[in-house]
């Protein structure tokens, strides 16, 4: 896995707004997830990495390359702008071969390109239709099949996701994935942490313009010490379950959830629980329904990281 | 007895009423933010210098002796009659002042809403079309009775002053209701004109260039055929003609182009009947929410 | 890809967007009103010949030189680069192989090009229209390339000044109005060289009339009112001179500016 | 319930918008669910009474939809999904003017426009121009008009989109507190399924303008036959074997998750003691039912 985007000593602010403060990151191939507050450098990282602003103090580099006013890194690499942008009065066809114009095809290579990325997110029927009729799901995969005509090996999604619907969003992800399969690189941002986790477990985690946190979801919720692990059991008789678990010493805070059935333990130590908890169970001959660990998703990872 | 507030939502234990002007918050609102417009105070004052000039007028007619020298040819323009006040309404930098008021502080009526996409709160609210163009069109009657009505009356009023005798109304006693008639047409044309171009686009720029831009227009449109054709109809392509023409009618004058002033009326009332039209269909509830 | 071909595919890109969108179709239509002018005039005035028809000529040119192609510049100039910032498609461009200025090179060449045939289509009617009375003349094919050469000089310049003020400022289309409308039109009222420092006075000196030859009537005085012209050659030097450093001016702007939209 | 819909038909032009939808809308919150174009916002705009419907009828509050369409306004609070404020104003006047549109006098929409801006979180900001609201802001400042004049249904068009995961995380429990008892009844219309999953009972999918299903979530995805999802730690090999031993089909998924399908009678506690036996320790263990996603896809149909 080589270093694909590099950012050393990143700085960016514009007139006395903060962007990024001192960002150091490296991003190989897969699917990288970006996520943070609103206002808190997300959006200038992603203008940094794709030449739409200069950075202040440090580099940011695609392959080693700087990135500012260096036109041919965008020979490998495709972006997706958030805004539901287009040039309205042209057609899905006309629009694709009008943008692969820049990158020194022949006529039939443009034709055939387009042909492909049509065919890829499945805009084939829709190519003769003017974009402004298209619908929010179709614009998306347009916009989408711009960033991967050229057949890039980096791909920069800025909220790719937003405004479509369940299966427009199934489908859009699925595309993704094949395009990650292909041994490439993608970096998507998104304020819908369930969406990021349906695409990848990598996260960059950036808060007040800092890198909050870099690694595997799972990862980086183990490393979090200060927040001990939620366990949640549903049993026939959570009080005898409790009464069994209250002597040990690793368990930090019990609660009852409000139906009466549900036991929430808090406790450090993870694998020490579960190693009892089977044998408790049938010892106490309870009924046990489910057993889930609440704060193990990314949006508590968040809570704690960037929460008051 | 000690009393905890429920914490979250809290209910209102008022009631809602359907009011008589329910279009009237629309029309307050709409001032406010005229004036609060950058420079928008500045170019309002602006308008009233005519009026004011005009009250110098007044009062040198009044002393004419004393400026008889220095005031040597223009003694005829300074005998105070409905003329006078004519002149004072019909004149091209009073009604380009108009139009300049109206294009700075109600240009942006529709097209701001169009803009942000705000007519689905308006019309989430038990209010009709009706209203809607009701409260804005009453924001342009503001302005334009403020500019006209207004220093008009204060006019008349102050020629009594300074006569010192109500002779003046006596001779003219119809007079403040020409004011008060012309005014309004100003009032009703200005309204239609404004909101159909502000409804025209959703950029606030564009409509300003609009809303003057088809004024200017329309007068060098008529003026460069009126110098090629020589034909006086064609005085009815220009606006600000159409305008003085009803103008003068209303206070009796003669008519400065001779083109019958009932063409003129029907000018205006087509502009405003298109305008209505086009307001009718563009501001359609399935365009309410896009 | 070369800077050059980067050009080529930019106005290729734009050639065929800018024909596209409805504001072409709207300025075509203002194109259309000298024509119809031309028309009835033809009509009315069938029987008299001669100068008549050229003062005619005169008062179109006004027209097209003060009014209309100076609305066109305004227009496609301020929107070379302002119009991709307001609706936010400068990222499509930005972010291809292609060196920024060539952005706006490209697309300044492709407006530049449709504002010409927008005039000559015009210019072109209404002239012939109007002096359809002696077509067999050599000359007056002579003064209509003049004519249209005037104007397209004139698109090149204003369309270079606009999109350097659509770079730099704002609020472009006012200012633009202002220069447009405001100081071309009041500097021929300046004495001596204040009038070198405002496009139409070039454009004016270039004008096929001599300005102290015969005075041909109302049209002409109202062209060249108290002009006092510089030589011809100097006039399109000094025109060739705006169009470059404006646009010189525009490229150097766009390559460094960072465009944020709102956070 | 308060929204009851007969038979309701709409058609722009050609399209087919609506075509026979009938209902009643549970109480509380209700999803409401459908592929882009299936006719959720003609609903919506039918019910708010912008378009009129071709054929059918319905009551909202008890108020006709055709004819008492100034009723059902006055108590509806709808929170449209594009971007919507007026330059120029702070976010006080903005609340109380559209407090006084709904027929509130001007000193209440006032009063009642702080308490509102203070509830839905914009309390510090609530001077400020809306010109300088950020996407969030302005989510917000939608909800806050939705309730000024204390609305008894409330409208909600994708009310969590454009927010970051903190500000939908609040806006959610906003949603959550209004309907669960302030006796609200809370219409949602939104894209994203988790939300709806957490703050509905009840919901409704429409398709292609015909309604494709409808009803209490919970009976909605139950399954017939008794599937269970688990992670373990530790040999999954044997653990594996000893399961089937039992008479249970048992796949494992490539991201570690393990399927074990119960015959009918079998007692889930068998599981427990396979995993005692094979000293396995169970990390997740869930009764399966269908996810609202895959409800939503094979109801929808293509996936």
């Amino acid at each position: 896995m080589s270093v694909v985007i590099a950012a050393a000593n990143l700085s960016k602010w514009y007139g006395n707004v903060l962007g990024l403060n001192d960002v150091t990151l490296e991003l190989e191939e897969g699917i990288t997830g970006l996520l943070g507050p609103n206002g808190a450098g997300k959006s200038t990282f992603m203008k940094l990495i794709t030449g739409q602003m200069k950075p202040a103090i440090g580099t940011v580099t695609v392959r080693g390359r700087r990135v500012w006013n260096n036109p041919e890194i965008f020979q490998g690499l495709g972006f997706c702008p958030e805004h539901d942008v287009f040039y309205e009065d042209v057609t899905g066809w006309e629009f694709l071969t009008g943008l692969l114009r820049f990158y020194g095809y022949a006529k039939s290579e443009i034709a055939e390109r387009a042909a492909r990325a049509l065919a890829v997110v499945d805009l084939t029927e829709d190519k003769d239709r003017l974009i402004r009729g298209y619908s929010r799901g179709m614009r998306q995969r347009i916009k989408f099949a711009q960033a991967i005509a050229h057949d890039p090996d980096i791909l920069i999604l800025d909220e790719p996701l937003s405004g479509l619907d369940p299966l427009g969003k199934r489908k859009l992800i699925r595309l993704i994935k094949e395009f990650k399969n292909q041994g490439r690189t993608v970096l998507v941002s998104s304020h819908v942490l369930p969406e990021i986790e349906a695409l990848t477990t990598r996260i960059v985690l950036i808060h007040q313009g800092k890198i909050l946190a870099q690694g595997d979801i799972p990862f980086i919720r183990e490393l979090i010490e200060a927040h001990p692990h939620q366990i949640s059991v549903r049993s026939s008789d959570p009080r005898a379950l409790a009464a069994r678990f209250v002597g040990d010493r690793s368990i930090q805070k019990m609660t009852f959830g409000p139906d009466g059935q549900t036991l929430v333990v808090e406790t450090h130590k993870r694998d020490e629980f579960f190693g009892r908890l089977t044998g408790v169970v049938l010892e106490a001959g309870l009924e046990v329904e489910e057993i889930s660990s609440p704060d193990d998703n990314l949006q508590s990872v968040f809570e704690y990281l960037v929460g008051k | 007895m000690a009393t905890v507030r429920e914490k979250g939502y809290s209910h209102w234990d008022g009631r809602l009423s359907a009011r008589r002007f329910p279009w009237w918050p629309i029309t307050r609102t709409g001032i406010q933010l005229a004036f609060r417009k950058k420079r928008f105070k500045l170019v309002f004052a602006g308008a009233f210098v005519p009026s004011f000039v005009f009250l110098v007028g007044l009062y040198i007619s009044e002393r004419l002796e004393d400026f008889k020298a220095f005031v040597r040819g223009s003694d005829r323009l300074l005998n105070i009659s409905p003329k006078y006040f004519a002149t004072y309404f019909t004149n091209d930098s009073f009604l380009f002042l108009i139009v300049l008021v109206l294009a700075f502080g109600t240009g942006g009526l529709i097209a701001d809403d169009l803009k942000h996409s705000s007519l689905q709160l308006y019309f989430s609210r038990p209010l009709g079309k009706k209203d809607y163009f009701l409260g804005k069109m009453s924001v342009v009657a503001f302005f334009v009775l403020i500019l006209t009505a207004l220093p008009g009356l204060v006019l008349v009023i102050f020629k009594l002053i300074f006569a010192g005798s109500f002779k003046f109304f006596l001779t003219y006693p119809w007079l403040p209701l020409s004011i008060l008639g012309y005014s309004a047409l100003l009032t009703l044309f200005f309204g239609f004109y404004v909101l159909l171009l502000s409804s025209v686009s959703k950029n606030g720029r564009y409509v300003i260039i609009l809303i003057f831009g088809a004024y200017i227009f329309s007068n060098v449109l008529s003026g460069i055929l009126q110098g090629i054709f020589k034909i006086p109809a064609l005085a009815l392509f220009s606006i600000p003609s159409n305008l003085q023409q009803a103008g003068a009618f209303i206070f009796g004058q003669k008519l400065p182009h001779d083109v019958p002033a009932a063409w003129s009326f029907a000018v205006l009332a087509a502009i405003c009947g298109l305008s209505a039209a086009v307001l009718n269909r563009k501001i359609r509830s399935v365009e309410v929410i896009k | 890809m070369t800077a050059s071909q980067a050009v080529r595919q930019v106005f290729g890109f734009f050639g065929f967007l800018g024909r596209r969108t409805g504001k072409a179709r709207v300025f075509a239509l203002l194109g259309l009103m000298p024509v119809v002018l031309a028309v009835v005039v033809r009509i009315v005035f069938h029987s008299r010949t001669g100068p008549l028809a050229s003062v005619f000529t005169e008062i179109l040119m006004v027209f097209f030189l003060q009014f209309y192609i100076v609305i066109l510049a305004l227009f496609y100039g301020t929107s070379v680069t302002a119009e991709e910032v307001e609706n936010r498609t400068l990222s499509y461009l930005i972010t291809r192989p292609i060196p920024k200025p060539a952005v706006v090179l490209g697309k300044f060449a492709a407006y530049a090009a449709l504002m010409f045939v927008l005039v000559a289509v015009s210019l072109g009617l209404s002239y012939f229209i109007m002096n359809a009375a002696h077509l067999a003349d050599p000359a007056l094919y002579l003064t209509f390339l003049r004519y249209l050469g005037v104007l397209g000089l004139g698109i090149l310049a204003y369309g270079a000044f606009f999109t350097f003020l659509g770079t730099v400022l704002k609020r472009a289309i006012i200012v633009g109005l202002v220069f447009g409308f405001g100081w071309e039109n009041v500097i021929q009222y300046f004495p001596g060289s204040t009038q070198r420092f405002s496009i139409v006075h070039y454009l004016k000196s270039l004008l096929p009339y001599a300005p102290e030859g015969r005075s041909a009537g109302k049209g002409v005085a109202l062209l060249l009112f108290r002009l006092e012209p510089t030589s011809p050659l100097l006039s399109i030097l000094a025109l060739a001179a705006i169009t470059a450093a404006f646009l010189a001016l525009a490229c150097w702007l766009f390559r460094i500016k960072e465009y944020l939209y709102e956070e | 319930m308060s929204i009851e819909v007969k038979d309701l038909s709409f058609r722009y032009g050609r399209i087919v918008a609506l075509d026979g939808v009938t209902m009643r809308l549970g109480d509380g919150a209700v999803g409401l669910l459908g592929p882009n174009g299936a006719g959720k916002s003609t609903l919506l705009r039918i019910l708010l009474g912008f378009l009129v419907p071709e054929r059918g009828e319905g009551r909202v509050l008890g108020y006709d939809i055709r004819r008492e369409q100034a009723e059902i306004r006055r108590s509806v609070g709808y929170m449209p999904e594009s971007d919507c404020f007026i330059a120029g104003m702070d976010a006080v006047t903005f609340t109380a003017y559209f407090g006084e549109l709904s027929g509130m006098p001007r000193q209440e929409a006032m009063k009642r426009a702080h308490e509102v801006l203070f509830y839905v979180g914009l309390g510090e900001a609530r001077y400020r121009l809306l010109d300088t609201y950020s996407a969030g802001m302005k989510q917000r400042l939608k909800l806050a008009q939705a309730l000024v004049h204390d609305p008894k249904i409330l409208f909600l068009d994708e009310p969590t989109s454009n927010l970051d995961p903190t500000g939908r995380m609040e806006v959610l429990d906003l949603i959550r507190d209004i309907s669960a008892n302030k006796s609200i009844q809370v219409l949602i219309s939104s894209h994203i399924l988790d939300d709806i999953e957490s703050l509905c009972e009840s919901v409704v999918i429409l398709k292609h303008g015909r309604l494709a299903a409808e009803g209490r979530m919970a009976d909605l995805r139950a399954i017939s036959y008794s599937l269970f999802e688990l992670r373990i730690k530790g040999d999954g090999g044997a653990f594996r074997k000893d399961l089937e031993g039992l008479g249970s089909r048992v796949d494992e998924m490539d991201d570690g998750l393990i399927k074990v399908y119960m015959p009918e009678a079998g007692d889930r506690m068998d599981i427990f003691r396979a995993a005692a036996r094979t000293n396995i320790q169970l990390r997740s263990f869930v009764k399966s039912q269908t996810s609202l996603e895959d409800l939503f896809a094979d109801v929808v149909g293509v996936d």
